[in-house]
């Protein structure tokens, strides 16, 4: 550990020694951003991780091991994000459950898979990642393709819109989700009157948006992250858009309440059933708060879910070897997770991924509507 | 001697290269996943150093080549089929014709607004990428095959950093070649001191596309690289961040320098992943290193050392043909009219200010004629004229009975006009006799590729320059001090290697502004004999010069210029006496102490 | 009619911001010829302290105009004073090395203070209180509210104090008479140093006053927003001839126009694309930018 | 009693020495003049004199008060003012701003500027006309009485002129030195370095000839105008005729 720390022109050496020390443990990794622009979702994610890990090692571990979380920096981006992988790989992970970036997540995906480590997903939502027909991906999350046509539903069936606008923010995920919803909007006959991206961080969209206004649509759906759309909901008030304001997932965030104040009322999230409106995740919601001092993020609940489902893995497997917890994985049946039953379909997607709204009301989001099996609209209930 | 000093670089250089080439055997698959981010980021920085280092130019948006080539790799790849080798020849040009569309409209622009174009075109690449379709939008492109090496899949890390090794030496023997080729020396000339490589024949915008285009070349390579190895790209890999973490790499490193920019690339991939015990606090530490570096470190990590090529020895340039002075003179001069040059009606306007106003004369073939008058009369800006460094406003130049006019200075230069400046212009950071070749550099015939290559006819050329330009140094009496620095010649020196620079070009007119100054008498007399000598071989001379006793003693004729006209023509006896001259040259002999009229007298205490 | 006011105050909005940035980017180029990467960070910084010094007075209950008045006044000067201590310890000691080298480490201000303020205050967006109420009025059909009004208002009283103050106070005048002649200048008594610290500090308020205003006005702050401010920032600078203090002014409104226009008109999905071609083109006729003047260099 | 002494200047760029030792002296009310050819170092002394330079060894004292190494400005606030060659005046600022920068180190005397800047008018009036010109619109006389007006405003201890002729006409030269006459007369002390030689030498009481960055005559200026060695280093043959 210490010796190579001397080789003082090859400092790249000393992280070789961190890796092989804690044999004792069963080493989770989680490639995350921790700097950049999108360090606070993978922090939330990290802690999430760390947060299921204390929970199971509390109740005697895995094996009769304890769990270790780690969490390495892909910053989102491919050549970080494959070098973490690396550092995961040769630190002795049995498994990795993570990501946030689809961009990042790809290449590490493929390092994983080569190593024959499998990767649980939590918050990368492009379709493509479970479809590069490697067996070892799975993800606790839905994807773009099957929140699209939900979200779709929602403004035509529920809300009987005749005319809608689609804003994204042209990165991967929002982009999926925006050209799904397109598609099922126009599938249900409705006029997509806008369809265009904004660049995230520009702060003022009043042009896109009065421009927005003037084609006159029932419903503006923005599918990026929280901070552009509590920018959104807050501009659209001040000027007047009479549409009703929508976003994806990751737009649920209270962030987009805290920016647009009184102009959050009314903001209608799709998202897939959160902990906050599950009766069995109250406990996490609290846990969570009173060990980092803040709200879980959006992510948080499916990377607690991914921790554990595999933890559950490594349990029935009875091994650590990975290809073994790859075959666990894919036995998993009605796990009951935070985020509701899992089990993974042959490429290692949730085969249901149930969706619900939420809306913000009286400054924070409350349960909204979900279709229930028979295909009508039906309020959430706590 | 000089090889003696290259050497053990080299030696290292290719230790370092051996060591590198070993790491998949003894190193995890994390730290060959890093040594593969550094040598990416060394070939890149390798490409923008070429730009940024040799050239001289800003350039904030390099991550578009790089991107350029990545997409164009995984688009052939994904649509057409082409395997990754097919592939590489289209990425490299399309990176190649990316170059020549942003340098183009933007190589007369100042460095600094350079920089922002070129940030403008890497983002405009960028978003171009994410919104359309056919680049895949913000997804990018997935399934990407891998280099395919005989049948085998180069996928895992340790084949994937091989290859990237291979062609990381690929782009150093390019680079190395490169900077050691005339194209190299006339960036570097550039870099230096743009008007004047300009003023002595260096095609300057020529040589600035070329830095853009090879440049972008290598950036492209770098893109198809890249998108091998990961089997998917995506636009966020190509952001305006990629492109200064490039900058940073060759600016830490050190401008130029080769082992320096690699030392860079290491610095600057190697360090975060060294840091990431840091967690958090990783980022800011790297920031505050970088900051603390540069600071330490003005110059860069391994600064760029003097270009050495060795001047032949004196046996071996005598015994060059062709390459002696006289011969290469009567070359150029044989069989053209009397009258060299005629100046009609030559005006230049400097913001209303008349800095010459209707100029006449004219210069006959073989004599030594010398513009005098007092400081401000215009006789630098009659140099500019005629060399096209300042276009006149009115009036026009004859050059052996043909128009002159609107031509680039390094046009001008190969029609056979070479200058000398008044405040000395050599290229500081080339060494002596490097600086005769560049002056030399319209003169070269064959082409990059064949000089890089080393072809015979190439190399026989090149030994001819080499041995010319030895022989033009050992004229002016320079040849011991070839491989010196420039700028650590004593003043007159730096005199005479301008001459030399000059006369390299085989130019019929010499234009000499003012070489005497700062000269003492012994220099000044041997100045003298150079001139004569300079007359001897058949070139003619025109002479801007304060020293009387200089210009009197060697000029056949001297026009007398004052306040923007000529105010006397003639032979240096009859100017000498023209009271005129006398008048405005060495101030009015008479006694005056009138006030002038527009001065009114001091009012008491003012100045109290 | 009705979206093209709408689009125009929107765009008067953004320019403001930017125009009040690019001074500051400006008057340092002027000065040292030194394209400070570090000042969108530094409008960031000011946000941050106003948010802070918000923070701190909202427990004191005091009414809320004066509490802005306090975290507006004290974000300007603790964000000046931060500017020059970037300028002493990181561009000082390299004015005279090459270029490049004060460029990288005007880099590495950068990185350093968006990471500084992401580990003081983490990774989150913070939010600015509620302080101003969106009411307006109606003018030809568009939505004008009383806040945009404000930050136009008050952007163009800034930079007309800044105006007044470089064109008829000493020390301004000494900082033109030093932008074109910086021995000439020390020949005349002025200490030049000081000068340039005055400089950094005045763009530092001006990025303060932004960035404080931006807070109020948009209510999210983050470690990363003065990235994508500083850049088109810069780019106004630029495309007004950097240098050029009237320059940048114009510069950040037309960018600002030119966004929302073609995020209106055309595409917001091409707007960067729009504006960098814009610039590109102007350079291309205009190689000093809009107002910038030329150089001719004496052989 | 002198009021500039230099004593051992030595000043170089980079690897190049270009003074070395330059001994010089000049008295309250008096004019010397700093002769010499093209790169002799003239105008490097004047630099190094005005602290615009560093020095690489030697003293400088001015009025008693040791100034070698100052920073440029608290030289200028000592009394010392530099017209630097080619004018240098501020281009794009208007006379009277030009003027004003004369006179920034009184800014906070707003009254006491005005009236010596009106006094500067009353010198030249030519400039009253021209105060809210741009400077570099000016002729090159004009330009040449902003420079010295400028350099006037702080009423020097000693005015130091570097080519104060250059470029202008000679009537225009004529009364720039009859100027720089009347403030000798005033009590200024005044080093000029001047190309005009012949008559630099008239209106000088004493002079140095430089070469090659040593001082090589020294006299007053009556005998080394009739000195051939100066006629020969600097006239060359034209003196002669």
């Amino acid at each position: 550990m210490i010796k190579p720390l001397l080789y003082a022109g090859l400092p790249l050496l000393m992280t070789i020694g961190g890796s092989a020390a804690f044999a004792d443990t069963i080493k989770f990794g989680v490639p995350v951003p921790l700097s950049g622009p999108y360090a606070s979702a993978g922090i939330d994610i990290a802690n999430a991780a760390k947060l299921a890990a204390a929970k199971i090692n509390a109740a005697g571990g895995v094996l009769g091991k304890q769990i270790e979380i780690v969490a390495e920096d892909d910053t989102c981006d491919a050549q970080t994000g494959v070098q973490a992988a690396q550092k995961l790989i040769d630190g002795g992970i049995a498994i990795a459950t993570g990501s946030y970036c689809s961009g990042a997540a790809l290449p590490e995906l493929v390092a994983f898979h080569r190593a024959g480590i499998p990767y649980v997903l939590d918050a990368a939502t492009n379709p493509k990642l479970t479809s590069m027909g490697f067996d070892d991906v799975f993800r606790t999350i839905g994807r773009d393709d099957e929140q699209g046509p939900f979200a779709g539903a929602y403004i035509s069936g529920y809300l009987h819109a005749k005319k809608a606008a689609v804003i994204d923010d042209n990165t991967t995920y929002s982009k999926g989700l925006a050209d799904n919803t397109v598609a099922a909007l126009k599938k249900d006959g409705v006029d997509v009157v806008y369809y265009d991206a904004i660049t995230p961080g520009q702060m003022d969209y009043s042009a896109v948006l009065s421009h927005v206004s003037s084609l006159s649509p029932d419903v503006i759906y923005y599918t990026g992250y929280f901070s552009e759309a509590g920018l959104l909901a807050k501009e659209a008030a001040a000027l007047h858009v009479t549409a009703k304001m929508m976003g994806g997932d990751a737009t649920n965030d209270t962030t987009l309440i805290k920016t647009a104040g009184p102009a959050a009322e009314g903001w209608t999230a799709t998202t897939a059933p959160l902990p906050q409106f599950l009766s069995g995740a109250k406990d996490f919601v609290t846990d969570f708060t009173k060990a980092y001092n803040t709200a879980p993020g959006p992510y948080s609940a499916y990377e607690y879910d991914a921790v554990s489902v595999a933890a559950k893995a490594i349990a029935d497997a009875g091994s650590t070897d990975p290809k073994a917890i790859t075959a666990a994985l894919h036995k998993i049946a009605n796990y009951q997770g935070l985020t509701g039953s899992i089990t993974f379909n042959s490429v290692g997607d949730r085969t249901i991924a149930s969706y619900i709204t939420v809306v913000v009301k009286d400054g924070a989001f409350a349960p909204g509507m979900k279709l229930d099996a028979s295909g009508a609209w039906v309020p959430v209930q706590q | 001697m000089q090889g003696l000093t290259r050497r053990p670089l080299a030696t290292a250089g290719i230790a370092a290269l051996i060591v590198a080439a070993f790491i998949p055997f003894f190193c995890h698959n994390y730290i060959v996943d890093v040594a593969l981010t550094i040598v990416t980021y060394g070939i890149l920085a390798l490409g923008l150093n070429i730009v940024v280092g040799y050239a001289g130019l800003l350039d904030l948006g390099y991550a578009a080549f790089f991107a350029i080539g990545a997409y164009t790799t995984s688009l052939l790849e994904t649509l057409t089929g082409l395997n990754f080798w097919e592939t590489l020849p289209f990425s490299i040009v399309f990176a190649g014709i990316a170059g020549i569309v942003i340098g183009y409209p933007t190589l007369r622009l100042r460095s600094d607004y350079l920089a922002i174009v070129t940030l403008g075109f890497g983002e405009i690449v960028r978003i171009i990428a994410t919104n359309l379709d056919i680049t895949g939008g913000p997804n990018g492109i997935y399934g990407i095959n891998p280099a395919n090496f005989f049948g085998h899949d180069l996928t895992a890390p340790k084949a994937v950093y091989t290859l990237a090794l291979v062609f990381l030496v690929g782009v150093l023997i390019l680079v190395i070649r490169l900077g050691q080729s005339r194209l190299g020396r006339a960036w570097t000339s550039l870099r230096e001191d743009e008007a004047a490589a300009e003023a002595v024949g260096v095609p300057t915008l020529r040589v600035k596309m070329l830095a853009y285009v090879i440049g972008a070349l290598i950036g492209g390579l770098g893109g198809s690289l890249f998108a091998a190895r990961f089997g998917a790209i995506d636009p966020t890999s190509f952001t305006y961040a990629q492109s200064v973490s490039i900058l940073i790499i060759v600016v830490l490193g050190g401008r130029g320098s080769i082992p320096g920019v690699l030392v860079g690339a290491i610095v600057v991939a190697g360090l975060p992943e060294a840091l990431r015990f840091l967690h958090n606090w990783r980022e800011f530490i790297f920031a505050v290193a970088l900051i603390i570096l540069m600071l330490v470190r003005p110059q860069g990590l391994w600064p760029a050392r003097l270009r050495h090529i060795a001047a032949p020895s004196v046996d071996e340039a005598h015994a060059t043909p062709h390459a002696d002075p006289a011969e290469q003179i009567a070359e150029t001069t044989a069989g053209e009219p009397d009258v060299l040059l005629e100046a009609r009606d030559v005006s230049r306007v400097f913001g209303g200010l008349k800095a010459v106003a209707g100029v006449n004369f004219t210069v006959h073939r073989g004599e030594i004629l010398s513009i005098i008058g007092p400081n401000g009369a215009g006789k630098t800006t009659v140099f500019n004229c005629l060399t096209g460094v300042i276009p006149p406003t009115s009036g026009a130049i004859i050059w052996n009975g043909r128009p002159l006019t609107k031509l680039a200075p390094h046009k001008v230069v190969a029609r056979g006009l070479a200058r000398t400046f008044q405040g000395i212009r050599l290229f500081d950071n080339l060494t002596v006799f490097e600086n005769v070749l560049v002056g030399m550099d319209h003169r070269f015939h064959v082409s990059l590729a064949s000089e890089m290559a080393a072809l015979p006819y190439a190399r026989r050329e090149t030994h001819l320059h080499h041995a010319a330009g030895r022989n033009w140094l050992e004229f002016v009496g320079l040849a011991s001090q070839a491989g010196l620095r420039a700028g650590d010649l004593p003043y007159g020196d730096q005199r005479r290697l301008e001459i030399a620079r000059a006369l390299a070009g085989q130019p019929q007119l010499l234009l000499l502004d003012e070489p005497a100054a700062g000269m003492n008498p012994t220099e000044k007399q041997s100045l003298m004999g150079l001139i004569r000598r300079i007359r001897d071989l058949g070139t003619t001379v025109l002479l801007i010069e304060h020293d009387m006793l200089l210009v009197m003693g060697v000029s056949d004729r001297v026009i007398v210029m004052d306040r923007g006209q000529v105010i006397a023509t003639g032979s240096p006896q009859d100017v000498q006496s023209n009271p005129r001259v006398i008048e405005a040259y060495l101030g009015s002999d008479e006694e005056d102490e009138e006030d002038a009229p527009e001065i009114s007298s001091l009012p008491a205490g003012a100045l109290a | 009619m009705s979206e093209f006011v709408q689009l125009l105050v929107a765009g008067l909005t953004t320019g403001s911001f930017y125009a009040l940035i690019a001074l500051g980017y400006t008057m340092v180029y002027g000065i040292v010829r030194l394209i400070n990467f570090a000042h969108g960070d530094i409008f960031m910084v000011g946000a941050f302290i106003g948010w802070t010094v918000l923070s701190a007075v909202a427990a004191m209950h005091l009414p809320w105009g004066i509490g802005l008045l306090i975290a507006v006044l004290v974000a300007m000067m603790l964000t000046g004073g931060i500017g020059v201590i970037v300028e002493r310890f990181a561009y000082q000691p390299l004015l005279s090395a090459p270029k490049l080298s004060i460029l990288i480490t005007a880099l590495g201000v950068s990185l350093a203070l968006e990471n500084g303020v992401l580990l003081i205050f983490g990774p989150r967006f913070l939010t600015y209180p509620h302080l101003i109420s969106n009411a307006g009025f109606t003018l030809a059909g568009a939505q004008i509210s009383d806040v945009q009004v404000g930050i136009i208002v008050l952007s163009f009283l800034l930079m007309a104090a800044l105006y007044v103050f470089v064109h008829h106070t000493f020390i301004g005048t000494a900082m033109r008479a030093l932008a074109v002649d910086r021995d000439a200048a020390r020949l005349m008594g002025i200490n030049v140093e000081r000068i340039i610290q005055i400089t950094f500090f005045l763009g530092s308020t001006l990025a303060a006053a932004a960035g404080v205003m931006e807070g109020l006005y948009y209510t999210q702050i983050n470690f990363f927003m003065g990235f994508i401010v500083g850049l088109r920032a810069f780019t106004a600078a630029v495309l007004g001839g950097i240098g050029n203090i009237p320059g940048a002014m114009a510069g950040g409104l037309i960018i600002g126009l030119l966004e929302a226009f073609s995020a209106g008109y055309i595409s917001s999905r091409w707007t960067d694309v729009i504006v960098f071609l814009v610039l590109i083109g102007t350079l291309v006729i205009k190689p000093t930018g809009l107002f910038g003047e030329r150089v001719v260099e004496r052989m | 009693m002198t009021l500039l002494t230099v004593e051992g200047l030595r000043v170089g760029y980079g690897k190049v020495e270009v003074l070395h030792g330059i001994d010089v002296t000049v008295a309250p009310g008096e004019i010397v003049a700093l002769l010499g050819s093209n790169g002799a170092g003239k105008t490097t002394t004047l630099r190094a004199l005005s602290g615009l330079e560093p020095l690489r060894g030697g003293l400088i004292t001015l009025d008693g008060a040791a100034i070698g190494g100052m920073p440029a400005h608290k030289i200028a606030a000592l009394g010392l003012a530099h017209v630097p060659e080619r004018r240098r005046l501020f281009a794009p600022l208007t006379v009277e701003e030009n003027l004003k920068l004369g006179g920034y180190l009184i800014r906070s005397q707003q009254a006491e500027l005005k009236r010596r800047i009106e006094s500067m008018y009353a010198l030249f009036p030519r400039l009253l006309e021209r105060r809210l010109q741009l400077a570099g619109t000016l002729s090159g006389g004009e330009q040449q009485m902003v420079a010295i007006a400028r350099a006037l405003i702080l009423q020097p201890k000693l005015l130091v002129l570097d080519e104060p002729s250059m470029g202008l006409a000679p009537l225009v030269v004529r009364s720039i030195f009859a100027i720089i006459k009347r403030l000798r007369d005033q009590g200024m002390g005044i080093l000029l370095v001047e190309q005009n030689a012949r008559q630099t030498l008239k209106i000088a009481d004493r002079a140095y000839v430089l070469e090659n960055g040593t001082i090589m005559l020294e006299g007053d200026a009556a005998t080394l105008a009739q000195d051939r060695r100066v006629q020969a280093a600097y006239l060359g043959g034209a003196a002669a005729a």
